[in-house]
């Protein structure tokens, strides 16, 4: 049993935002409740349509995207999405993305009320925020705001994770401000800033990415110990997962896996019991 | 229309036996335990090509039959246009392969014995036969327009002409049939077959003028996209199609989960422009 | 033909500092003439042996390395590494990387008075240099007065390339300070930080990256029309330089690709060739 | 001893002619124009393996054999231990393959007929039976000392006998030969040969024991050594391995470069721990 922000998870491994549907299409592969989690697309106050097509891009072991977070907003999430989600028997986690402050402290409020809300992941790591006229997360006092208003606005019992971008060079103090603010436990971290092949702003995500995020947990691991951290970022297999673990993430997310094979997580949690057997009380 | 529900899609890792060069294309056989027993025409798989390849590559289930010891086999009709494409064509029989399906939004079949049209252009005619023979089983009569660039690039209507009661087809370079695109003929065979439902497989362009022609002569019609899929299971919302809602209001609807079979009448077919998509 | 920081290079393709050996064992697969030019591995001023074994590793179509900047240190470079590569009749540029202000102010004066040295780059973004002992470049600032020191101490007449890392959030204010600060151009760019297997700092590079390092130099291009970028990351095709080439950069650095493949370099400028005709004069 | 200048390395797409299972091995045989021209005995070629696994494998040349049309044709001994190696083994033939080589310092040739003792170990043997002949044109006396866990992991040795005075064979179970190891043997082989050089190539430990035996009995060893290279050519730095020079100083040089064949006696095999490289 993995232990998370306070909350009890069935297993160390998440869906990632953005990378499940709205859960139904994972779910036709097996039940969601056998993963650790599952972390929605980012929602927004109002409906986004999303970006232009195409969309997604191969690149060698990677993907890049620029999906624009297409998503029915606020209101339709609660209406059709959540309540679906909510009977899966699995860990929700709403992410959610503003373009001000204000925004971020209504969609906390009208999520910390709803049922079924297990935690909300505030996502700080738009790799294309400039394009999608997301709040543009540049320096960690800015992540460390957002945190603030949704800490503020948050019921008590509703645990915050903060999604960081991996950019070492910041990613410590950007992990030790959110901390600071109220967040629960920090996601290490998003897609990378990237260009579509025609120039266009996009994340890369997927195996490329892998060493990068590695790097970046570890060093939140290593320079604050009592932090809790979730990895993300190119993870396919246990392997890649106990390499996340080993630097110290308490659990891992897992995204573009899941595009390439909708089985992923739930393997990857097999395989995970298999090796490391759980320690057994008596 | 109806639409029996139809058991959930599986990825499972399946094997190729054969491979066959059939003209321009590769007639690829593979096991793949428990795709074809939901299968319904217009359904398709995805297949990995490849470690460093993380977009799907999907293909239209063209055909299910049984093989010794294996239950059913699939037969997929595939042009080696890329990388992705060519990768799968040179596989040695034996190759374990990563296979998702069947997938999609299958043709819905009209509860009734109506006349049909099916038109399917170059390996997209793939569907179209299997969904022939489920039309027969229904009493419906099958007209067959077939369509290709030349005669290597048209799926052989041979084994249709069996569930079809006349076969039309063209060629652009007129190797075989008449001289001329789907867009050329579409509306006199319609006309001809006096078909209340129609069932297309192509490129973009041919399902506009199949589209528009059906609604020119009063039918239905459905047609069936290609977009660039990527996860082919509707996770990852970028292959996205721009729609006409029933309540008249303009959305989008995903190529991979909502369709690939869409009504004719409701695809916003101009907003469908070369820079919404890679794929023809 | 090629214009770059005043200088005029054969091709728009240059190998990249730590990927070309020595340049003989390149230039065993054919001329060095043909490229635009050979950038050394990063010279220090004291020799300096290497990280421990295992130094590179493979991850999906990237390779991590902490190669520790091995090298022979100022002198035994100067006296047999640089006469070689000052006969080649291509572009030899010196990268340099110092501990200190004052260690790459000496650095620059002794290669600004070396025959042979057609420009210096200067290393500000080695991926692992917190356990390297390089002057860790975190802040714009930093890489400024690195320049800045270099500039000063350097004979007018050698140009200066500054090496920048593909860090999105500041690639573009790094790109402006260091050029105001002297720079001729700037590199973009090296390495992604990132971790060894079992966690080690590392750097990230080859196809994997390429996303990343083309909106970087797309970014600083669009800010910094007059700037002189040359893109690096990635690239192994003559389509990947097109696309660097495309988004503003004028010639690009290979590194990975050679390690792969030696011929790569003059395989690309061949390429590059055959589609972009020349102008021809008359 | 003498070394006459070789001509240079090439990189080429070489294409696989044919695979053949033998034991634990799959002996490939490839064309790789120009590389067959400069071969010496140790060197090696650098294979790419797939499109998203950037580091070069590397293989010793085993043979140089006339094909018919083909000039001259490589024959290498793979065994499928990684994915990478794995990969290779399971290619069809035709396949296109990325070959650079010949790379690597050979094996150095004595400059008198004196007796020469050759040690391999697994399929690293592979690199001795090319010297075994080179020797024997010279008129050195040969002796041969062949390792293996089991028959499976033994290079035949039948045609080396042609070449060799007396060949011994030692496997780990004993299911071919002595029941025991290189370094169980090697004393004794060496004695009885009165060799005055000792080439040998294998797994770590195994050079070790076998510069020890040299060193004790006063020979000469030439070492083959594998460790994990990336870029095989020199570039990257990733191999060092560290030495004693004849100044008596230590530093390190290229496995893949300055080596792969080193003075058994100026490597520090001490420093060569397992946290210094994957390879065995
Ligand atoms: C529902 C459906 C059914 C199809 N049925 C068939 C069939 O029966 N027979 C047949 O031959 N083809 C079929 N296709 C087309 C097929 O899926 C491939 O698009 C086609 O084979 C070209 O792929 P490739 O790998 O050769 O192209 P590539 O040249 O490898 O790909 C072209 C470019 O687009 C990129 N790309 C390709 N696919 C994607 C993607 N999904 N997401 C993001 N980027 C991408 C690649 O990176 C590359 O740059 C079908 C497509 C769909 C959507
Ligand atoms: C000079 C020389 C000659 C050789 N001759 C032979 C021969 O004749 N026959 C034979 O079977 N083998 C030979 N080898 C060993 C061979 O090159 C491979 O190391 C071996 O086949 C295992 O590779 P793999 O791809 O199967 O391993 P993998 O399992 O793919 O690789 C093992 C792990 O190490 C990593 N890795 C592998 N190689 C490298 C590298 N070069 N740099 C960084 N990371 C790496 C991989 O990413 C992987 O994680 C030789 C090696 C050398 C140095
Ligand atoms: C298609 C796609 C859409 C994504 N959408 C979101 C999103 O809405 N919000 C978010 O925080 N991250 C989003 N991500 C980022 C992932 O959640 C994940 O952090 C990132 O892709 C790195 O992990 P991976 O390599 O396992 O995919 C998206 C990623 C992909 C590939
Ligand atoms: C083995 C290796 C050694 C490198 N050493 C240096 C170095 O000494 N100095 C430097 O500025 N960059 C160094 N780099 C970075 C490359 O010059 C290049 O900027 C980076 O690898 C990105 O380009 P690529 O993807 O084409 O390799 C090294 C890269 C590799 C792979
Ligand atoms: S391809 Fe991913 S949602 Fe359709
Ligand atoms: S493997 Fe690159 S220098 Fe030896």
């Amino acid at each position: 049993m993995t232990e998370l922000a306070g909350l009890t998870l069935a297993a160390p491994v998440l869906v990632a935002s953005g990378c499940g549907g709205t859960g139904r299409e994972l779910a036709a592969y097996g039940p969601l409740a056998d993963l650790g989690g599952f972390v929605t697309r980012s929602i927004t106050l109002n409906p986004r349509p999303g970006g232009p097509l195409p969309r997604i891009a191969e690149t060698p072991s990677g993907l890049v995207h620029a999906v624009g977070l297409q998503n029915p907003g606020l209101e339709p999430f609660l209406a059709t999405e959540l309540p679906w989600l909510a009977q899966q028997g699995t860990r929700v986690v709403v992410s959610i993305a503003g373009s001000s402050l204000g925004e971020y402290a209504e969609l906390a409020r009208r999520l910390g009320r709803s049922p079924g809300v297990s935690a909300i992941e505030v996502n700080l790591s738009s790799p294309d925020a400039p394009t999608t006229g997301v709040f543009d997360v540049r320096e960690p006092f800015h992540a460390a705001s957002v945190v603030a208003a949704v800490h503020r606005d948050l019921p008590r019992g509703v645990p915050v994770l903060a999604k960081l971008r991996t950019d070492v060079v910041r990613v410590v103090e950007s992990a030790r401000t959110v901390l600071d603010a109220g967040a629960d436990a920090v996601v290490v971290g998003n897609a990378l800033p990237a260009a579509m092949p025609d120039g266009r702003q996009a994340g890369l995500s997927g195996p490329a990415i892998l060493p990068v995020a590695l790097r970046c947990v570890a060093e939140v691991c290593a320079e604050l110990p009592g932090a809790q951290v979730v990895g993300a970022g190119g993870i396919t297999s246990a392997d890649d997962a106990r390499s996340f673990l080993a630097a110290g993430a308490v659990a891992v997310q897992l995204g573009t896996a899941l595009l390439h094979d909708p089985t992923a997580a739930a393997r990857i949690v097999a395989d995970l019991h298999d090796v490391v057997p759980e320690p057994t009380i008596d | 229309m109806t639409q029996t529900p139809r058991r959930g899609p599986v990825h499972v890792t399946g094997e190729l036996l054969a491979t066959k060069k059939v003209g321009a294309y590769h007639h690829l056989t593979l096991v793949a335990p428990g795709v074809a027993d939901g299968f319904r025409p217009g359904n398709f798989v995805a297949i990995s090509v490849g470690e460093s390849r993380l977009a799907r590559r999907s293909f239209w289930i063209h055909r299910v039959k049984p093989v010794g010891g294996y239950g059913a086999a699939l037969e997929l009709v595939v042009e080696a246009t890329g990388p992705g494409a060519t990768w799968l064509t040179r596989l040695a029989p034996g190759a374990r392969l990563e296979v998702t399906g069947p997938l999609g939004r299958p043709f819905a079949l009209p509860k009734e014995p109506v006349s049909c049209l099916l038109v399917g252009d170059g390996y997209a005619a793939a569907p179209l036969f299997p969904l022939a023979e489920r039309l027969r089983e229904r009493d419906c009569p099958v007209t067959l327009l077939v369509a290709g660039s030349d005669e290597a690039h048209l799926l052989s209507a041979l084994e249709a002409r069996r569930s079809a009661r006349a076969v039309t087809v063209v060629t652009a370079d007129g190797s075989v049939g008449r001289k001329g695109t789907v867009a050329d003929a579409v509306d006199e065979v319609l006309a001809r077959a006096g078909a209340e439902v129609v069932y297309a497989a192509g490129p973009v362009p041919t399902l506009h003028a199949v589209a528009a022609a059906a609604e020119a002569h009063g039918a239905w019609s459905q047609t069936a996209l290609e977009r660039p899929l990527t996860c082919a299971t509707g996770l990852c919302q970028g292959c996205v199609v721009p729609v006409v809602g029933e309540d008249g209001v303009s959305r989008t609807v995903r190529a991979c989960h909502d369709g690939p079979v869409l009504r004719g009448d409701r695809v916003r077919w101009a907003d469908l422009g070369a820079d919404l998509g890679q794929v023809r």
